[in-house]
């Protein structure tokens, strides 16, 4: 089945500050003209997340017949290796560059650099805040944050009783983590919310249990554990330990197949999808259309919606997650 | 400023604790000008706490140090060759990643300009590798010297430094008689030219060849001061042990009819070209040679310790040939490593623990699985220590902190874990003291008249004499000659060893 | 009344310099890490009440399960005179191959084999921390590589092989019944990764104090040449050791997979720094030789601890980042200090 | 005509002889690394045009930049028998420090004095890790601290300072020319970053061989014993070499925030253990006393020419992690067995 038309969120005016939202309908190209050479850099391939991206770009590449080739840098302290992949990728001949940016700046430069060359630019998932991008294909993680937040503030207004979140947004330093922490800081101001300190870490599973598990210890009267997916899974287990089971709800504020599976089986309250395969999908299309001097919307995300146990049942998990048994394609 | 009637070098009521062990004890020590000054005295006597003290390495605790009369406090090795010290330690001071010449010149490189001028010197050291008459390439990286080779290169560093003050803290330890009279001859220039110098040695016999006085220390304190001339070897012995002493070496009683146990045929490695030989039951098989003889490989070789090229080895009557070392050391061959700190004992480990190690392969030890038994093994390391003469008190220190007499008991002592046939010791006496060396001597007797077979291998003519009953000569890689029974003379000994190839075997 | 207060004065500075030189004779004989321990303990009781609480302490101590397990085997490499910055690769290659087999037995076998199931899968990881501990092994005591950049190498390759294996997606499905048991179980109230790392400690103690081989594997670490000379057959001490550090590495890594409840290859990324850490503050020597069980299970729970009392007296991450790199250079200071104390100076 | 074809097969067989023994030369005088260099220039170019091309390499040395010159750091450590673990952390903090220097003072200072703000800039940076050198330095050579604890601690205590200053997030408004010319900058046609290398390895080059101090550093690394026995100040060298290893990270720290334009706490994640095995790919022994510029530079080039190639190749990074890792041990192993080649010949 084809996956568009896609219900999006289109900025205008693109890439600005102050640009509004506009909901749209995103419908790609049928297929491309030629086989472009594209190059997609992530900064890791080491977790779901990336993986539905790359499901994504992959499939839309296959659907759109470009030709795509793909590195990773291996992790989020690894802008230089990042800066050296796509330095390698451009100078191995490509049409079109898209990037999942392990900084906002850092990669200013390089991307300057491959402008010049009139090699299009593509923004993925990360946001950069080069003037040089052609393109945008992202959500913003402050909207994911603000989402999450604003689901909470939604049940708990001010004037209800305080309730005590313990917030976990994930690594320090990356730029994706501060967004969601601005954004969902944000939103639950003013209503009964009290977040707790932030508890950074990596997004590895027995670190972030073990955060969770502190946090309980500091603060027995938490009510809700927020966090990144990782999070979330990592909790389901401690909750069913210390039998917690419904005094103590769990939210991701981005979607992974774990948070699926929870959120259908009850475990997991609810998480804000941003259909990480589409966006990958845009972007290629995206970098199509400039190619060929289509038409293209510049600055472009899916709609954002949250999964619950209410809905979870009509949202096709092909659009937000990659499916069961993908392996990561690098070209 | 100092006059010259003061004495070049006065040490007055020096002390040094180190936790635990009063080191030296209110020490007076007074060299002159153009005097060699040797100190004397057991392991452990604090000789070389004493030189150490003078050459900046530690502080003492308490006393003071005059040099030509004007008092000096060294806080750092570099402070004392500032004020003329050179120093060869017991510790080599080489860096073994470096060509010898860098050595020699480290800490003092020439220089031109901001740079480091390495053409002179590589020529400073040849030149002065030609007068000392010692043959060593200069550009050789440390590393791949003997360690008499390595001595040699100490002691010509000592000499570059143009010291006032020389200090040689057991030069001869691993020379032989050819390069020890070199080094007596410069020793002697030196001294002729103002320098004082303070010679350590085990080595009596060198003692009246150049020493003009001596001092006796023992247990941290000053015994006495004795002009070398006219005191004989006994009195010193005696001043040095506090007892008498009439035989250094033992009669060990010779088994001629003992049954050959190990033979060696035809032995090609590194350094040796081909030698055949016989192990006996019952006999001690001394070897003697210059350095680099080959005498200490062909048995390195033999147990396993080096690649062996040609040539076949049989122990009782079984073709071992390339066999393991374990193997070796299984099937009950004993090696005693020439080097103890490097090769033979596990520094950080308790002298119990040392010699505990030889024992885990007894089945009555170490059970199935290898469960050892405390109690079992604690009384066989009692046993063995008091054997070897290791005080109950010292079995549970660190190796590292004991005296080289101690050490070498220790290294010794494991031996005696296993029944052995054949015990091949590399220099077993290597700088430990007089009291020491006669216990060891007395182990070795032991060993031969219960009808095992020993192999002495020395650079200590004297030691390697006295003790084999048959001794092999060694020369550039071959043997030069057997010799047995009254034929062991120093004469016969020495004609062999600048030998050619007269054995060609 | 003057002379009153003096004696009260005195009496008083003799009771605290008894008091001194108790604590220094402490010091000197265990070293720096009870003190650690009191203080951190002090400290996080004083700031939060839930710190000392049982259910904390309990949380704690299997907390710590996993960095003991871990560090217990880096004991091991360590004394040897190594080390092993692979046990991180074992731990995720562990959890994956694990993960991949119960879940393709639990498809190919009835439901009432699920017992079987489990056992061959948890066979099936340790048999994967095998193989890096061979290899580890065969580098280091065969060809004689350094064990750093052996290590480092199978690390990499590993890593590489663990995530081309998941394409670094969670392997889920993994039977409930094993995250019950090894994960989340209690016997006679007593967490069961807790009884896990008491059996494996007291195991790892008795090797190393009552077993010839640990005491070869001392030998070996405390001079190579010695131990040869003595008999011992280097290699093969060489290559068990670092088989029994990678095997408790599995071992952990299998109770973290029953954590975690899928295989994961990222789990134990900074594990292999961590261990050294609590061996070196457990003074275990880098020279080898030197190390002692009881004070690395220790040191290991010391880390979890100040970690859990910095989480819960709500210190930031960068904050945590300081304090626990400073502490580390702090113990081994003090640890410096205490050799030279005990040794006299220079 | 039987006869000349044996007489041919045997010249040939003689020519290949001769290669082979020429090689086996080469071998033993250099090493592994120039085989590995014909072998990765060989392959990658039969797989893709583009890899030989002049493009390319020059961007291979730019890239290889930073890598040499933090490797040439990493060498001094590793000669004085030491590591330095946190010489990614001096990047980042160099690269917070600076940045932050930059726009504050841009902000007091009128904008024709753009040159002294990114002169006072880069000073900052500089001066931020000497701090972190001295403290490195400190620590081993004055409390004989092992140093791979201490710069581990140093590493985190670093890492948790520099999130600190920034909060995570990348500090921007760094003036624009400071990245055209240290980042961008061409002088001749060849890159700025590539003519500061060159610069600091011919210094480096020049101490190592030419200078007492190199010398002195050799002395320490062979035998820190024998080293104070000849007088060399051990602690005072030890220290020096610390601080020039850290100040080489930053300059490669510099460079780098030029390359990228803003202020990154997320640079040099992995630089520590590439730089180490680079330099252990030359030659550089990890027991100290041995290492030779030459071929750190061309290890470092390599580690780089090797990732660029493969990426040009599209192997998969998974793939990459295994190959760097192989290679890795490959490269000891090798290394080890021409050690053993020399020892027997003499
Ligand atoms: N660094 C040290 N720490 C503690 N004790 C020491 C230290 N150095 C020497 N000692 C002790 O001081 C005493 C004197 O040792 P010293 O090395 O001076 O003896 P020596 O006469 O030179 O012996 P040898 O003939 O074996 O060289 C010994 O008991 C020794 O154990
Ligand atoms: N001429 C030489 N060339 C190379 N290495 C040597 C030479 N002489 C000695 N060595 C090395 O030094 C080590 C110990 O030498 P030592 O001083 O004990 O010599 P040795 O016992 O007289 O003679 P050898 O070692 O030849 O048997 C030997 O194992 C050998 O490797
Ligand atoms: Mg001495
Ligand atoms: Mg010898």
């Amino acid at each position: 089945a084809d996956w568009f038309p896609y219900d999006a969120s289109k900025i205008d005016p693109p890439f600005a500050a102050d640009g509004k939202p506009w909901d749209v309908k995103y419908v790609p190209l049928e297929k491309a003209s030629k086989p472009w050479k594209l190059c997609v850099s992530f900064p890791h391939m080491k977790d779901a997340y990336w993986l539905g991206v790359d499901y994504g770009v992959a499939e839309e590449a296959k659907r759109l017949g470009v030709k795509m080739n793909l590195v990773e840098a291996g992790g989020y302290t690894e802008l230089n290796k990042q800066i050296s992949q796509i330095e390698d990728c451009v100078a191995s001949g490509t049409d079109a560059v898209i990037i999942g940016a392990i900084s906002a700046d850092g990669l200013n430069k390089v991307i300057g650099e491959i402008a010049k060359k009139k090699i299009p630019v593509i923004d993925l998932v990360n946001g950069i805040s080069s003037p040089d991008i052609s393109a945008k294909s992202l959500v913003s993680f402050y909207t994911m944050g603000a989402e999450t937040g604003s689901y909470l503030a939604k049940k708990h207004p001010a004037g209800t009783p305080e309730v005590v979140v313990g917030w976990f947004p994930g690594p320090a330093g990356a730029g994706w983590v501060e967004a969601a922490n601005k954004g969902f800081m944000d939103a639950v101001k003013g209503s009964a919310i009290k977040v707790l300190e932030p508890k950074y870490g990596d997004t590895g599973k027995e670190v972030q249990a073990k955060l969770v598990e502190d946090a309980l210890q500091a603060a027995p009267n938490i009510r809700y554990v927020a966090g990144t997916a990782v999070t979330a899974e990592a909790a389901q287990g401690l909750i069913r330990e210390r039998g917690l089971k419904g005094k103590v709800d769990l939210l991701a504020f981005y979607m992974t197949p774990g948070v699926y599976e929870g959120i259908k089986r009850g475990l997991i309250m609810a998480a804000p999808a941003d259909s990480m395969v589409i966006q990958g999908r845009i972007a290629v299309d995206q970098a199509a259309r400039i190619l060929e001097g289509k038409e293209v919307v510049k600055h472009v995300g899916p709609k954002i919606f949250v999964v619950d146990s209410a809905n979870i049942g009509k949202v096709p998990p092909a659009n937000i997650l990659p499916p069961d048994g993908f392996k990561p394609v690098f070209n | 400023m100092g006059s010259l009637a003061a004495p070049l070098v006065e040490m007055v009521g020096i002390s040094k604790e180190f936790p635990g062990v009063k080191a030296l004890n209110g020490v007076h020590l007074k060299v002159e000008r153009g005097e060699v000054h040797v100190l004397f005295g057991e392991n452990g006597a604090g000789k070389s706490t004493l030189i150490s003290i003078l050459s900046g390495v530690f502080r003492p605790t308490s006393g003071a140090i005059r040099i030509a009369g004007n008092e000096v406090s060294f806080h750092s090795v570099h402070d004392a060759a500032k004020a003329g010290i050179g120093t060869v330690f017991q510790e080599f001071s080489l860096v073994p990643t470096l060509p010898v010449f860098e050595n020699l010149y480290l800490g003092r490189e020439l220089m031109r300009g901001p740079l480091t001028y390495r053409r002179a010197m590589l020529a400073g050291a040849r030149k002065l590798f030609a007068e000392l008459d010692f043959d060593i390439d200069v550009t050789r990286p440390a590393s791949s010297l003997s360690r008499a080779q390595q001595q040699m290169v100490e002691i010509a560093k000592a000499f570059l430094s143009n010291a006032r003050v020389l200090i040689l803290d057991e030069p001869t330890a691993s020379l032989t008689e050819r390069e020890t009279e070199r080094l007596f001859g410069f020793i002697g220039k030196a001294a002729a030219s103002g320098v004082g110098i303070i010679y350590i040695s085990h080595r009596i016999q060198e003692f009246q060849k150049i020493a003009d006085r001596i001092s006796i220390l023992r247990d941290g304190r000053l015994i006495a001061t004795v002009p070398a001339r006219g005191t004989s070897e006994p009195e010193l012995i005696e001043l040095m042990t506090g007892r008498a002493v009439d035989q250094v070496y033992p009669k060990i009683a010779h088994r001629a009819d003992g049954a050959v146990v190990m033979t060696l045929e035809g032995i090609r490695t590194a350094g040796v070209h081909g030698a055949d030989l016989e192990v006996r039951a019952g006999e001690v098989l001394g070897c003697a040679g210059l350095v680099g003889s080959g005498k200490s490989r062909i048995w390195r070789a033999a147990m396993g310790l080096q690649p062996l090229q040609a040539g076949k080895i049989t122990l009782k009557g079984r073709d071992i040939t390339g066999a393991s070392t374990r193997a070796l050391l299984e099937d009950g061959v004993f090696f005693l490593p020439s080097d103890r700190k490097s090769e033979g004992l596990q520094m950080t480990a308790s002298a119990r623990a040392n010699i505990e190690l030889s024992l885990l392969d007894r089945a009555d030890v170490a059970g199935p699985l290898g469960l050892v038994r405390p109690r079992r093994s604690g009384a066989l390391t009692d046993a063995i220590g008091d054997k070897v003469g290791i005080a109950k008190s010292a079995m549970d220190r660190a190796v590292s902190k004991l005296s080289g007499g101690n050490q070498q008991k220790v290294l010794f002592g494991k031996g005696f874990g296993d029944d052995r046939d054949v015990y091949i010791l590399d220099e077993p006496t290597v700088g430990v003291d007089m009291g020491t060396r006669m216990a060891l001597y007395q182990l070795i007797k032991d060993i031969a008249e219960a009808g095992k077979a020993v192999v002495v291998i020395s650079s200590d003519l004297p030691e390697v004499m006295n003790l084999s009953h048959r001794l092999l000569v060694f020369a550039k890689g071959r043997i030069a000659a057997e010799l047995s029974g009254a034929a062991i003379t120093e004469e016969n000994v020495l004609k062999h060893f600048f030998a050619e190839t007269e054995s060609a075997a | 009344m003057p002379t009153t207060t003096i004696a009260e004065d005195r009496s008083a500075l003799r009771r605290a310099n008894a008091v001194l030189s108790g604590l220094r004779a402490v010091f000197l004989r265990v070293g720096v890490l009870p003190f650690f321990l009191v203080a951190t303990l002090i400290a996080f009781s004083l700031v939060s009440k839930e710190f000392l609480a049982l259910q904390n302490l309990t949380n704690v101590a299997r907390q710590s399960v996993y960095l003991i397990l871990v560090s217990l085997g880096q004991m091991l490499a360590l004394v040897t005179g190594g080390f092993d910055l692979s046990v991180g690769t074992a731990i995720a290659l562990t959890s994956v191959v694990s993960a991949l087999a119960m879940v393709t037995l639990s498809h190919l076998l009835p439901p009432d084999m699920l017992w079987l199931v489990i056992v061959l899968g948890c066979c099936a990881g340790l048999a994967a921390a095998l193989v890096i501990g061979s290899i580890n092994g065969l580098g280091i005591a065969v060809f004689g590589v350094s064990p750093f950049i052996m290590t480092l190498g199978v690390q990499s390759v590993g890593a590489g092989i663990a995530l081309f294996l998941t394409g670094g997606v969670p392997v889920s499905g993994v039977p409930y019944e094993f995250g019950d048991v090894l994960g989340f179980g209690r016997v006679l109230d007593i967490p069961v990764p807790v009884l896990v790392a008491i059996v494996a400690a007291s195991t790892i103690w008795l090797v190393m104090n009552r077993i010839r081989l640990g005491k070869h594997i001392q030998a070996v670490g405390g001079n190579v040449k010695a131990a040869r000379l003595s008999g011992v057959n280097t290699r093969k001490v060489l290559f068990i050791a670092y088989i029994m550090c990678a095997l408790l590495a599995s071992v952990a890594g299998l109770l973290l997979t029953a954590r975690v409840g899928s295989g994961e290859t990222n789990l134990g990324g900074t594990i292999a720094l961590e261990s050294i850490a609590a061996c070196v503050i457990a003074g275990v020597s880098l020279h080898g030789g030197i190390g002692r069980v009881e004070n690395v299970v220790l040191g290991g729970f010391f880390i979890v601890l100040l970690q859990n009392g910095m989480n819960i007296a709500q210190i930031g991450s960068y904050m945590q980042m300081v304090l626990l790199g400073s502490l580390l250079v702090l113990a081994v200071i003090l640890d410096q200090v205490r050799y030279r104390l005990l040794v006299g100076e220079r």
